[in-house]
């Protein structure tokens, strides 16, 4: 069972949360191209190696956050929060 | 190995509050001593909880936090509190009906916790509060040195007391 | 007890006999004994049958590495197939049977397919049974009456199982010498210590060799050491308790046999207990485990390993024969001739394939045994069990020479080196690195918090199994931060001065050509891994799969590596360029009872339950499951069917009111200064018009422009909405709205709460619901001034604060009230004793369903994930500019074009009931393929319009209204004549809902 | 060697018995990679080798390759739970798949290699009224689509499954189930080395061992592979690399709509058959048969996480455990012997992808879910197709890339653009 590091509760057992995939693909404006659109909901990186990807701390704090993790040896690098507030 | 001795070793009972409520977007610059009149002066952090007047303060993430108590009136305290939070970032939610609340105390609090709770029982010490799982629930837990408070979803109360059955045979309940 | 017990020595407690039984016949035995001691101890040699051949089969090793001495254990519901007898503990009463064989274990008819092996060699299958191509499945018939070693039981297991969560610092996995040893000097640096064995007690290898630590008995430093573990508060030790599988970030997970030992579990107490570890530092202190020899007829009951002979003399004071020859390629099987000897057993020879001498401790170990230097053993004679060795010489390492000599025996001990027990440093993908000297693979390094230690390394003398024990443990104490005292518990033991081992993975066939097993639970013999190889099976991987060598129930633990060296010899290459298979969890095959624990039948998994479960169950609902709820489906009255039932309920809301339980409904509270500019860019239609007291109905879609979810929401102030989903949707819709909240739009104020367990709800329909309603909170307050459709009122019932809402899923004239949970029951009581006078009465799911498609609202069965707004019939709803969620996937080509299903109404033509789960063709297919043209997605008959209807999405079905189409049911047969008619049958003015 | 003397049958193994099988030839060559092919495919699964085979076959090409970076069929194919059915509802789908089944059908004589392609039937069981209501409208679609399928009873069921739950004191209890007694299991190692065989023998060259490491595109035109063996020239690509698409892809600068994750699979110790029908069950979303060797095989859920690593996690496990249990309360004391993972090319919409690609002479054969080993030889046979016409067959048009773009979708479930979620 992988151990998340939650950025707030720190490393916690995989099955407190739901995982939701690439977090590299920004939301286009909504005037943007379809392609540009097709691309956000569709299309992946699917790297073998580091991925950065959503997880949602959803028996927990409820937030949604972004973690780093090598897809290939399932090492966790890093996590950090969704958005920053003042964004 | 010692012959089991017939004597209950875990306690699970079901504990009534007045009010329960989410609070969300506290935060020390906009809620300052906003709080104070209710006997609460600062904000715990996350994962902790603090007790003010006949009040239960616990941070259950960032930015949220559970509030508890045993007397006060639901309506007229959510009315203080909102008078007391006006202009602030903060709301309020009602959630006194949300959740069973179930007081989990004995020799054996925390054997039966770990056979449900993927989370570090043994280092919980008073005061602490963690959002977990409990079999497949989803649990908040308060613990008060070796007695343990469970919040677990209303709906989810038969099934969390069915999973508290199982596991507790072996504690001769 | 037994004739092949010594009147004193072992372990065992001689004060406690056991009695048990093997097939149907009375042995006895002693408390301490396992199941294979105590059927050695009473001279029983075959115990089982191979797989493919039904070859005789005795108990070949002494723990986890035993291949083919299985039985089945207990009786009815606790019996339990294929279990090692050499991992049971014996007790008193215990049951065995001998399995895969007919009729019987001794005669056994499956045998025949020894007799024509040379038919079935590696892969027969493949290359025949294709004619006639239909009988395949006949064929196959017969296969799998072959198939398979013991049964199951049929009944469900009485037993219980559990599971716990662990956390530690240091985790030690083997109670060997140097398992203890790193578990000891952890635990004195007052670090959390778990430490796991998969034996009864610890000690590992020290229980069964005859060994020196600190200048004594071995026992005593054991003893002291366990002592010393058992004591300490930061320490955890388990026995019984086998760690099968490490997964990622350093977990562990175990399963604890608490009660194996037993005829059964004491009350109330778990026979297996699944142990989830989460070790900062882990350190593997598994051993090693002797293997085989590929040499003729290495199978027969009789041959056995060296290390298993030596330990059942030594722990049980059991000699598994009465003259004994070893054969060996290695000093440590020198060591059994001396044990042979305590227990009484005459040892006639060593065999030893090296032409150097042992070293020092294994010539004393020889005495006057006569010792055949430069010798292999070329094939065992007997008939079921061994009765002789051939002995042969080896000239150059590969023939022989000269004549060999044949050597009369009851007993050959075989070993052919060590293999490290590497399965769960490997799990946790560490790289493995062949060591030529042991010729076996071996951990290539540490890892950062994975440790190794003892024989698992590579390093067999308990010199250094004990200082790489006192390492690991300090090293991962010192990981974790815990500070060690001044002075480590170091032990010593006797240098070991042995002779290195030779490599010998095939001995030469003289005359007789005698079948060499590889793996001897499989069959899988040196002819079929030539066979493969000359057919191009030559990756390890397909050598595997072609031959099923190490496949069984025992992974090859003792042959695997003798195939891969095999291999290596035919392609002409060494050992590391073949390479390995991959090491696979479970380490040692759990019971899918301990996998499981407490969560499966009716607790697979959770039951969402309504505050008003119990009366409904009282008031005689049939309850369903609806998503994870239990709803009530209907409420039978005496006499009733489930048919009249619904129709009586449907009728009773439309003519006179009704009630229904919806708290399941999805609700979330939606607070913040940006509360209404949220839900503007959630739902595809306008909110931040909406006045504060009012409710609308909304959808939104996924980002791919279908519909996700609907409801109705209310703005309950200016900053605060209360919404409702569907019940199935309630978690998604929230995650998703969190997903935006927390990322998308994060500049936005809004705080998102669940509110489904704060509120229960229910609804209150049919043309007298205001007159209920007002005599609950009054005329005035129910009018259709003060709360007219889509109107909300906070109000009082039964002095309980509730929302009412004047929305209606039935049709009807009717309202929601949602009253906090824990006074819902109240109410509901209230409003039914309020009703009386208008004869109020409860109704179910399946009335609703009846209402709902009368009317023409939309579920799940068409809100299928695939329908978009404008299929049904929504697309004035979409707002045309701003950002909305899906809105700008929703403009796809394919999601606009023509063609497209749209929700429509069907209605029986010649009035027969419109089939289930139909499609709808242009024409009656009289059971031909045909084009369907939609489906139907919700059918019933309607009492109040007294016809058969349905909802249905159907190509440009919006287009032909009045079009006569078949809703064709091949699975039922039926098809029927439906015309297209508009999907709201009843009220399309909306006249009753808001009169 | 003369094509006769290779024929497998009772007669050659009863002929070769004599000779203590010293005379069985090898069943694929291992060939050294040469300059050039016509065609290349990449990865020697089922697909790839079934793709070569029909190509060789049926498409009269004769240069072609297979490259695999491994051993050939250890990637899925060697590692799945081996259920073939067509029973789908979509037509997209349905006319695929039951072109694959027909094909199965006569596979084990075509290959001349026995795949031991067991119609034993696969039942799916519902476990409410809305589950029935839903396998009615696709039992119908499928019977409407020249399909077999048949709704059964809980009766009916606890007939054919004795040992299954059928009772209501369960968290799921049963209330039918759709049966597609043409469906099946079959043994997976044999259908690659059959395939392998066949190819091997109309003169493919596999290439194992030999690890695709670029892709080499001029202009707008596939012309050759980087390889662990050196540089290899093309006229055409196919890629069949499951679990790999995304970093071949990625060679090729190409964006897909897929995602790698585990899957994980298990079987029991071999025991006696007691399970003689395939039965899954979507509510606890689990499947489940009983191999010719007697081990009780199954898998459920991917792990859900993207993955590249052939091995999962324990919760998944447990569930999947749990729900096995759940419909076969007897087996509870049987032992779980190993447990494995596999790395599946999950697509957003949960449906394949058999088609051109962007790049001019580079196909694609990916997507595969939890379900490309029943679609191995009309895979290959599609993919055949298309390479060699440069135009995908009627049967593989609405597997086409664009339909993402355009939403054109074959999404089963209706879960959306997630690829996990299918
Ligand atoms: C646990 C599990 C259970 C399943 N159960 C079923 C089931 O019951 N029924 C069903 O129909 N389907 C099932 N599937 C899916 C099915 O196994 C696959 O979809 C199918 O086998 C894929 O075949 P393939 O030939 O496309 O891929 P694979 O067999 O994976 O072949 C791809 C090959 O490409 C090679 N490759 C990758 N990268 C490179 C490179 N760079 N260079 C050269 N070669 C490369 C790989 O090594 C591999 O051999 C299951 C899958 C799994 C994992
Ligand atoms: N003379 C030789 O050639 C030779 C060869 C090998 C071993 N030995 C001797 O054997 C001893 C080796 O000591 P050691 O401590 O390395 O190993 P050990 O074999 O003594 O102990 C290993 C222990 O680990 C347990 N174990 C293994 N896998 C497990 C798992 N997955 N879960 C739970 N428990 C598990 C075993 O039950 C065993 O008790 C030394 O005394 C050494 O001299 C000698
Ligand atoms: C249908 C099927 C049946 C299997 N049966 C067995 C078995 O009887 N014994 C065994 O050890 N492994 C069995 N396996 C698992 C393989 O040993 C192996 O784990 C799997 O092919 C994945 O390969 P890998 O573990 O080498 O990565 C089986 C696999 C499949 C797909
Ligand atoms: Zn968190």
């Amino acid at each position: 069972m992988l151990l998340i590091k939650c950025p707030w509760c720190g490393e916690r057992a995989q099955i407190e949360f739901t995982y939701r995939g690439d977090a590299t693909v920004e939301r286009p404006d909504i005037e943007a191209d379809e392609a540009q659109w097709y691309d956000y909901v569709y299309t992946r990186d699917n790297p073998r190696g580091e991925h950065t990807e959503w997880w949602h701390h959803t028996n927990g704090c409820r937030k949604w956050f972004k973690v780093r993790r090598n897809t290939w040896t399932h090492e966790i690098l890093s996590s950090e929060p969704g958005v920053k507030k003042d964004s | 190995m010692a012959k089991l001795k017939s004597i209950p070793s875990v306690l699970l009972r079901e504990c009534e509050v007045s009010l329960l409520l989410q609070v969300h977007g506290l935060s020390v610059a906009s809620c300052g001593t906003r709080l104070s009149a209710f006997g609460i002066e600062q904000l715990p952090s996350i994962g902790k909880s603090i007790f003010g007047d006949d009040l239960l303060l616990m941070s259950n993430g960032p930015d949220m936090w559970l509030m508890q108590a045993q007397e006060r009136e639901l309506e007229s305290t959510l009315q203080q509190l909102r008078e007391a939070l006006a202009d602030t970032d903060a709301t309020l939610t009602d959630l006194s009906s949300a959740r069973l609340i179930v007081q989990v105390s004995g020799a054996s609090s925390r054997k039966i916790l770990k056979k449900g709770c993927p989370v570090d029982i043994d280092s919980l010490s008073g005061a602490d509060v963690v959002s977990t799982v409990i079999g497949h629930l989803g649990v908040t837990i308060h613990c008060l040195g070796d007695e343990f408070v469970l919040y677990v979803l209303q709906s989810f109360g038969t099934d969390f007391w069915e999973w508290a059955r199982l596991n507790s045979l072996e504690f001769n309940i | 007890m037994g004739a092949y017990r010594y009147s004193y020595g072992g372990q065992l407690d001689r004060g406690r006999p056991l009695r048990f039984q093997f097939d149907g016949k009375q042995y006895s035995g002693y408390q301490g004994d396992t199941l294979a001691s105590a059927l050695l101890a009473n001279g029983v040699q075959v115990v089982g049958r191979s797989f493919k051949y039904h070859r005789p089969r005795g108990v070949f090793g002494m723990g986890v590495e035993e291949p083919s001495a299985m039985v089945t254990l207990r009786s009815d519901a606790r019996s339990e197939p294929n279990i090692r007898v050499t991992e049971v503990e014996l007790y008193d009463g215990l049951e065995a049977r001998s399995q895969h064989c007919w009729p019987g274990l001794n005669f056994d008819l499956g045998a025949i397919s020894n007799l024509v092996s040379p038919l079935l060699p590696a892969g027969f299958y493949y290359k025949t049974f294709m004619w006639p191509a239909t009988k395949w499945m006949f064929y196959e018939r017969l296969i799998r009456k072959a198939a398979g070693f013991g049964k199951s039981a049929t009944q469900p297991d009485p037993d219980s199982y559990s599971k716990t969560f662990e956390f530690c610092d240091v985790l030690v996995v083997g109670a060997g010498p140097a398992g203890l040893s790193a578990a000891k000097n952890a635990a004195m640096s007052g670090a959390r210590v778990m430490l796991l064995d998969d034996a009864p007690d610890g000690g590992g290898r020290l229980r069964f060799d005859d060994e020196r630590i600190d200048d004594k008995d071995a026992d005593e430093w054991l003893n002291d050491t366990l002592r010393y573990l058992g004591s300490q508060p930061n320490v955890d030790v388990r026995f019984r308790t086998t760690a099968f599988g490490y997964y990622d970030q350093n977990m562990v997970a175990a399963v604890e046999r608490v009660f194996d030992h037993l005829p059964e579990p004491d009350q109330g107490q778990d026979r297996h207990r699944l142990v989830l570890i989460r070790a900062k530092q882990l350190v593997l202190a598994t051993g090693a485990i002797e293997r085989s020899i590929p040499f003729g007829g290495n199978d027969r009951p009789g041959v056995m390993l060296a290390s298993a002979v030596r330990g059942y003399a030594h722990k049980y004071s059991v000699a598994c024969g009465k003259k004994a020859v070893v054969f060996t390629n290695n000093d440590s099987a020198y060591a059994t001739v001396a044990a042979l000897r305590e227990v009484g057993a005459e040892v006639i020879a060593v065999v030893d394939s090296r032409l150097q001498s042992p070293g020092k401790q294994a010539l004393e170990h020889l005495g006057d045994t006569t010792l055949m230097q430069g010798s292999v053993v070329i094939r065992t004679k007997g008939m079921r069990a061994l009765q002789a060795v051939e002995v042969g010489r080896l000239a150059d390492g590969e023939n022989l020479l000269g004549n060999p000599q044949t050597l009369r025996c009851d007993l050959l001990c075989i070993s052919g080196g060590w293999t490290p027990s590497v399965h769960l440093y490997s799990h946790a993908q560490g790289k493995l690195s062949f060591d030529e000297s042991i010729g076996a693979y071996v951990p290539a390094d540490d890892k950062s918090a994975i440790h190794t230690a003892g024989s698992i390394t590579g390093e067999f003398s308990l010199e250094h199994c004990l200082k790489q024990g006192c390492e690991a443990g300090i090293e991962s104490a010192k990981q974790v931060g815990c500070q060690m005292p001044d002075q480590p518990s170091v032990p010593s033991a006797p240098t070991a001065q042995v002779t290195g081992m030779m490599p010998l993975w095939l001995v030469p066939q003289f005359g007789h050509k005698a079948k060499r097993f590889v793996d001897i639970q499989n069959d899988v013999a040196i002819e079929d891994i030539e066979l493969a190889h000359r057919e191009g099976f030559v990756s390890v991987e397909h050598l595997k799969r072609y031959t099923t060598l190490g496949m069984g129930t025992d992974q090859g633990r003792t042959s695997n590596i003798n195939g891969l060296a095999n291999l290596a010899r035919l392609r002409e290459t060494d050992i590391p360029a073949v390479g390995h298979t991959t090491f696979r969890p479970p380490f040692t095959p759990v019971s899918l009872g301990a996998l499981a624990g407490v969560e499966f039948g009716a607790h697979l998994s959770p039951v969402r339950r309504t505050p008003l479960h119990e009366w409904h169950a009282r008031n005689q609902a049939h309850l369903q499951n609806s998503g994870v709820w239990k709803r009530p489906a209907y409420y039978p009255r005496t006499g009733e069917s489930a048919q009249d039932a619904i129709l009586r309920e449907t009728r009773h809301v439309r003519e006179k009111v009704g009630i229904t339980d919806v708290s399941s409904l999805g609700k979330i509270d939606v607070q913040g200064r940006d509360a209404a500019e949220f839900l503007e860019r959630i739902y595809i239609n306008r909110w931040k018009s909406l006045p504060i007291g009012r409710c609308r109905y909304g959808l939104m879609l996924r980002e791919d422009g279908f519909v996700f979810d609907d409801g109705t929401s209310t703005r309950l102030s200016e900053n605060e909405f209360y919404m409702t989903t569907t019940t199935a949707n309630a978690g998604p819709v929230l995650e998703h709205m969190e997903i935006y909240a927390q990322t998308v739009w994060p500049q936005l104020h809004v705080h998102l709460t669940s509110i489904s367990d704060q509120w229960a709800g229910m609804a209150l329909a049919g043309p007298s619901s205001r007159a209920v309603l007002g005599a609950l909170i009054g005329e005035e307050a129910a009018s259709n001034e003060s709360l007219p459709y889509m109107g909300v009122s906070r109000t009082r019932i039964a002095d309980v604060s509730v929302l009412v809402f004047r929305v209606s899923f039935s049709g009807e004239l009717g309202y929601e009230i949602h009253i906090p949970s824990k006074q819902f029951e109240l109410v509901w009581e209230t409003v039914l004793a309020a009703g009386k006078s208008w004869d109020i009465a409860p109704y179910g799911l399946e009335a609703m369903t009846i209402l709902r498609i009368e009317k023409g609202h939309v579920v799940s069965a068409e809100l299928d994930g695939r329908t978009t707004a404008a299929d049904l019939g929504f697309e004035r709803m979409m707002k045309t500019e701003g950002d909305y969620v899906g809105r700008r996937l929703a403009e796809r080509t394919a999601l606009v074009a023509n063609g497209r299903k749209q929700l429509v109404g069907v209605r029986s033509v010649d009035g027969s009931p419109i089939p289930r789960g139909a499609q709808i063709l242009a024409e009656k297919s009289n059971g031909m393929p045909s084009k369907t043209s939609g489906h139907v997605s919700s059918a019933c008959y309607s009492p109040h319009l007294n016809k058969e209807i349905g909802l249905a999405m159907i190509v440009d079905g919006r287009q032909i209204y009045g079009k006569t189409m078949y809703a064709s049911s091949p699975l039922t047969g039926r098809e029927v004549p439906v015309e297209i008619v508009h999907h709201i049958f009843i009220d399309p003015q909306g006249e009753r809902v808001r009169g | 060697m003369k094509a006769a003397s290779k024929r497998y049958s009772g007669f050659s193994l009863l002929r070769n018995a004599i000779s203590g099988h010293q005379r069985w030839s090898r069943v694929w060559r291992d060939p050294e990679p040469k300059q050039s092919y016509d065609v290349v495919i990449v990865g020697a699964g089922g697909h790839g080798l079934a793709s070569a085979y029909y190509l060789a076959k049926l498409h009269g090409v004769k240069n072609i390759a297979v490259l695999e970076k491994g051993w050939l069929g250890g990637g899925n194919t060697g590692r799945n739970t081996t259920i073939v059915r067509s029973n789908y509802r979509l037509d997209g789908n349905a006319n695929f798949y039951e072109h694959s089944l027909k094909l199965w059908e006569g596979l084990s004589q075509e290959l001349n290699y026995n795949v031991m392609f067991s119609q034993r039937g696969v039942l799916n069981l519902a476990h409410s009224d809305s589950e029935m209501e839903s396998f009615a409208i696709r039992g119908n679609a499928m019977r409407l689509n020249g399909i077999d399928a048949e709704l059964l009873l809980p009766d009916q069921i606890q007939r054919d499954v004795p040992h299954l739950d059928c009772s209501q004191d369960t968290r799921y209890p049963i209330f039918g189930g759709l049966l597609q007694k043409r469906g099946g299991t079959a043994r997976h190692d044999a259908v690659a080395w059959g395939f392998a065989r066949g190819a091997d023998s109309l003169g493919v060259d596999i290439i194992q061992n030999c690890e695709v490491t670029g892709i080499r595109v001029q202009g707008n035109r596939v012309v050759g592979l980087d390889t662990s063996r050196g540089s290899i020239n093309a006229g055409k690509v196919g890629l069949a690399v499951a679990g790999n698409t995304g970093r071949l892809a990625a060679m090729a600068r190409l964006k897909l709509p897929i995602e790698s994750h585990v899957l994980q699979a298990m079987v029991t110790e071999p025991l006696k058959p007691i399970i003689h029908t395939v039965v899954t069950s979507g509510a606890s979303h689990v499947y489940i048969s009983q191999t010719d060797k007697g081990e009780v095989l199954f898998g459920g859920d991917l792990d859900f996480y993207n993955s590249y690593a052939q091995r999962g996690n324990l919760p998944r496990i447990e569930y999947v455990v749990q729900s096995v249990l759940t419909l076969f309360p007897c087996l509870r004391r049987v032992r779980l012997m190993r447990t494995w993972g596999g790395i599946m090319d999950m697509s957003m919409d949960g449906s394949p992808i058999i088609g051109k690609s962007p790049i001019d002479g580079l196909y694609l054969n990916t997507g595969w879910c939890y379900g490309g080993f029943k679609a191995t030889p009309g895979s290959g046979w599609c993919f055949a197709h298309t390479i060699a016409n440069d135009k995908p067959h009627p049967l593989n048009e609405p597997l086409n890339l664009e339909r993402f773009a355009s939403g054109a979708l074959l999404d089963e479930k209706g879960s959306g653009a997630f690829a996990f979620s299918h």
